[in-house]
């Protein structure tokens, strides 16, 4: 009912644009005096004042341009189908709360950016994958200086670091064995990265489709903004619409995989950390797999700096501070900017939608992994573990780890594995970070 | 550089290569965090599990669960009552606001008079 | 009694500052050795110890040389005027309670900008409109980086992000003929504009004249800084000191032109607005105003991406941040920035003089439309409007609906006017944003 | 690209221009905002003006003007109230956060200790 | 006990890195297949495949040349005594407490600049004190871009802002006074300069050096950035580090130059300091400061704006959001960058090991100078004062002034020396500034 | 500009001619000040130190000191009071929190879920 009523407004929304467009067409050509647009294809023809006009005449004139030089004007069929999408996007966004927090400003930077003759992001300023500084004063949109922080890389890192003061790892300091479930369900992502060079992708831009498959939206957008930046929006998009439906994409998977004997297994209470681990943790961890993997260190490093902020306990107020308020301000940027590159001509393509469908092939082979995994090492330990854990792997933190305990109690309602399921849930953060640094290493 | 053709031979050795990677750093790490917890922290006593056939262990592990299970109906209540602090704790603070906003001297970025909705005929 | 004082300490001040200026141009002639200074006349007389001198001597010597250098030996009566309006704006942001939240920032720039020497701001980094990359590194203070945010229009674009999370387009969705009287008030900026061409402004000037009409900062900024930068320090004086005026210029406009019956008049009570159309709403109007008028789009999309966030519900977090710290700490920036811009040099001249003089006009002549047009509706409509709501519309919001509601209760203390000018006030701020459109569609 | 000549009638045809612009572009705005309501929001009843002749009607809205105003007496006591609640809430926040300040450690970021002014001989 | 087992934890750690170090350094000759590495040596030597080779044979030609490519390959005794001192600086900042808001930024960003391959921070991109834009978009790293706030002198300016909205000022503005001893103890610093020049750096180095003495974490940063760029590691190191020792530099000290009967002295309660002098005092200071000594307006106008917006009492909103997010994040950015400077090349030298030894003499001469001023000055006034506000004048805002107040209470435990102590306390920070102004005019 | 040889002679200079300055420049801020406090604020009483032959006075502030001490028994009474309110109003804070997170609907950036430790067997 209410969905109906939406369709109508756009159907009449549409019509009304269409119908403008044509009549400033059938205007085209009955006018001489221009007024100034900024739509950059005006700026070649410029037209001169032939003769003093009365002052209705001039108005006249004026609105004839005026039209011309409107955005409805200058709309065709692919602007009107992003819109739409933008629209269909801030629905999810809002209605059906898919990640609020990223997709509203996703949709509503890919509203702006395909508003014909807003000029508020030129993809022009970034083409061949470097940033012309020097068109930036005087051709630069609100949205081409807030790019530069994806652009640089810069945004991703500082979520991370709010991301990293919001995560206790030690769940998975008490289980360690967490963070092979971590890794197995990264399999999802070497998976989609094979899908993708099977569908004729280069290299970089499958291991950027491939990265979906972490189910970690700014590490997802870090390697993508520094591989394939021109594919940021439909990866941006599948990852935090994916990420939105872990509790629909995992459940059916892991009631397939696993048997009702396995679903029940009871895991041991979790061991204590130590406050000292906790703060070593992020020191060690950095300083560990920054050696192991140098192009992980942004990634790695900002994670673990907030993450120490947290556990030191000593600088409460840094701490805060990354968690919300820059984190938030970071946010929009990021989900703003990250929208504004979905114009047209890069989102309206055959790969968009082959982005889609691998994209959920991505979280259902991850998921398929830590579950298989995780079985595979009941066969060798003795305390067994329940396989239902392993899907959290994915991170999509702390989503993925509540399915594993909701897709539990289903089994057995006094099964708590939501502290089981952290573990492996953090471990697949670090996973896909690491992960990301593979992909540098090789393909940069 | 880019040092990838496109044959599928060399997909599947980065494949291969990086899931080596992925599983042999990560086993590093679990390497070094068991060493790790051992030094950091050898005091503190991971509780064993309790075996199987010792009936005293299991039923105080029955016992600590239904502990930690309260009826239904008590949980209910809780969750209200805690609800109702919380929605209370939450109009408390608007009325603060609104009256603070009220009393502070105007100023186009700081107002929050927007919000009301002027209902008097 | 207390300006007095104050009036006191500034002559004190002056007379110490033309004293020392006196007594440096004393020592200009006999010294030789030159202590280098920061000041920019210095460096083109690089002097050379000729003789070691004893201590007593170099201290001596040093200390004629730094008299020399300091600001009181360059200061100036234009600086000293500079000075004294600067604190002139201090005491109405303090004491008076001006739009205090930009006001003093602004007046702290203008202090600042204007002390010799100290470099905070360099206009030349930013002449001709352009501005100077090259020499940021070298010459640039901290004023200067600072000030990019207002050059590249990022600034009054973010503030109108968190004025759009504080806004409620409720009375206005209520009863769309507010959206009428919100654009007759906007007259005051086109009889302006005419105003300052009959003094010889030029057209842009005119324009970014015409807009302190508005009644909003930000709007106002935001065209002066594309159109006539040059100007940015006495409009955005003129716009927020007669923004805090509003109840003292509108009131005795408003009792001239209605009758008592008028006033008199009790409006019907609003519709409930549905939260379905108020989140529908800044879509619906970012896409269609921005396709209408693509110069709008900017500060119209941020306004509705700031009330988006805000009717949503569902991004609290940052509908709180942009509210708040991110409107802050860009508040800062801006209102220090714009005040920079006021050098002795762009500020003493008969044109501010001028555009604080039409400034009043502006905001009277947009309270007059308002007003006028509302009665011209009720000669057509049943349902009465009363013409005390329609000087709301020229925005300044809330501030000028109040003005209306306690206009009205001087007739009936019962008449409640304060939501139903709510309609107009924020309909002016679209329509401040429509006009600048407008104005950037034919003069820039 | 300026094509306005400084002459009057240039600056005049602009105003006109922007003036029809400016309303045109709000008239619109209405009326799809109309249609627009209308779809979006159909069952939501627009209360009617009460009709001069219909003295029924006319009381209830007294009525309703009498609920909304309380007694001068009332108003203040609740102003009152809700003044020192909120009075009262900002000194307790005031003295949580000069005990945390106290408590924590010392920072020359962090501290609040400069607002005392010691008194005392 | 447990600083045993840190210490084993990071032998383990070396041992396994050397180890590493070894192996990469064995496989190198015997391998012809090069995977791309981000380190910078790896760039010359593209290597091409010659034969098609199996999965298996190219997963551990892969596997060696990863090895190869890890930090651990490239890592030397100097880095890995950075990042061991990187770690004693945690433990210094988490465990002992000192001054942990900007030491663990700060030890932070000095192991993410040593982890070698990481390019987090490329020092060659500010070479020679200028800025290479060209470069940053190719090389720039995560912590290039944040470190221009330092470079540019905005971070440390941020951070005065919101010092100033922390600071009172009114037991200065009741004695005046207090304003000679801040100044006597600014001494420090020119006797660690006259320290620096005898060890041999060069004049802008020993002024960077000798500014430790002001124990002001800004001024220090600030003034460094600008003449010895080169130097901000170890100078933000040791100044913060002193300034969490100065209860236990000062005391003896402060014993030591005083007798019993001094230390007894109780002096009279400070005068009311009315709202307005408050207020106008931040306006004056500004001015005057600024036009004796123009290369401090920007540490002094910042200072005093903060100060302004608290004591106005108008921006409240402002006045927090400065106080609090701001300088958090400002704090974060300016801390990792700093500590970023801090490469094994730069750090490691004697150079560094001078400037610890000098920075601790510079605050006990400032401590010293300021006790012994008091002493002086009891010589002439009848109001004695208690010499042990004298050695707050250092800043170390209000560290300095509470261990006035600690060692006070020993003799006379009756004795409220806090809020005389904050005079000269508070003073310190203008003395500093403007010290770091004069150093300014006479070195760059 | 550098116009300083590396000699002594030179450091001295610029120490003895910065000392210099620091100083003449911080007396002038004395001297302005002083002027300046008598002018904004004249009618500000600058208390008397009590003369050393008044006993009164000397009583007096005795007095006052007392008043400022209260006995340690109270100040701790008082201290833990507000340390146990402090400690209270946290909790429920927390507890509000927590609340508010689980009611909301998850979210990766927002989720304090992270902090519990299931310590259920
Ligand atoms: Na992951
Ligand atoms: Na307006
Ligand atoms: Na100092």
């Amino acid at each position: 009912m209410k969905t109906k009523k939406i369709i109508f407004i756009l159907i009449a929304f549409l019509y009304a644009s269409i119908s403008a467009n044509v009549s400033a067409q059938t205007v085209e050509n009955s006018d001489s005096l221009a007024i100034a647009t900024t739509s950059q294809d005006s700026t070649s023809e410029m037209q001169q004042i032939d003769e003093p006009t009365s002052g209705l005449t001039f108005i006249a004139h004026s609105f004839t341009n005026f039209i011309k030089s409107t955005g409805f004007a200058n709309i065709n069929w692919q602007t009107i189908l992003m819109i739409f999408i933008a629209c269909v996007l801030l629905y999810l966004a809002i209605v059906k709360q898919f990640e609020p927090l990223l997709l509203l400003p996703i949709a509503f930077g890919m509203l702006l950016t395909n508003l014909p003759g807003a000029g508020l992001f030129n993809t022009d300023l970034f083409a061949g994958g470097h940033v012309h500084w020097e068109s930036f004063v005087d051709k630069g949109g609100l949205l081409d200086y807030l790019y530069l922080g994806v652009k640089l890389g810069i945004y991703p890192c500082l979520i991370f670091v709010g991301v990293g003061a919001m995560t206790d790892f030690g769940p998975m300091l008490a289980n360690p064995k967490s963070l092979l479930l971590g890794a197995a369900a990264q399999l999802g992502i070497f998976a989609t990265y094979l899908a993708a060079i099977g569908l004729g992708f280069t290299p970089q831009e499958s291991a950027s489709i491939g990265i979906i498959g972490g189910a970690d939206g700014p590490t997802a957008i870090f390697l993508t903004s520094k591989l394939a930046p021109e594919l940021l929006g439909p990866i941006a998009v599948a990852a935090y619409s994916y990420m939105a439906l872990v509790p629909v994409i995992q459940p059916p998977i892991m009631r397939l995989l696993t048997t009702k004997k396995e679903r029940a297994i009871r895991m041991k209470q979790l061991r204590i950390v130590s406050k000292k681990e906790k703060i070593i943790f992020p020191i060690f961890a950095t300083a560990f797999i920054s050696l192991l993997l140098p192009p992980a260190a942004p990634l790695i490093g900002s994670l673990m700096l907030g993450n120490l902020m947290k556990e030191s306990g000593v600088v409460e107020r840094l701490s805060k501070t990354v968690q919300n308020e820059l984190m938030n301000i970071v946010t929009i940027f990021l989900g703003i900017t990250v929208g504004a590159t979905a114009t047209a001509s890069s989102f309206l393509s055959l790969q968009t939608m082959e982005i889609m469908v691998i994209g959920v092939l991505a979280f259902s082979f991850g998921t398929a992994s830590g579950l298989l995994l995780a079985k595979f090492m009941n066969l060798f330990i003795k305390e067994k573990i329940n396989p239902l854990i392993g899907s959290a792997g994915v991170s999509a933190v702390p989503m993925a780890a509540r399915v594993s305990q909701v897709v539990g109690q289903e089994t057995d309602p006094g099964n708590f594995l939501l502290m089981h399921a952290m573990g492996p849930n953090v471990a697949g953060v670090i996973g896909s970070a690491v992960s990301a640094g593979l992909m540098l290493t090789m393909l940069s | 550089m880019n040092i990838l053709a496109i044959d599928w031979g060399n997909a599947f050795d980065i494949v291969g290569f990086s899931i080596t990677m992925v599983f042999i750093l990560l086993v590093m790490i679990v390497f070094v965090l068991n060493i790790f917890s051992r030094v950091v922290a050898p005091k503190v006593r991971m509780p064993k599990a309790p075996s199987v056939d010792n009936p005293v262990s299991t039923s105080s592990s029955e016992k600590e669960y239904v502990e930690e299970h309260l009826p239904a109906g008590h949980s209910a209540a809780i969750a209200m009552a805690l609800y109702l602090y919380y929605e209370e704790a939450h109009d408390e603070e608007s009325t603060v606001i609104t009256i603070k906003t009220v009393e502070r001297r105007y100023s186009p970025w700081s107002s929050k008079i927007y919000g009301l909705n002027n209902l008097v005929k």
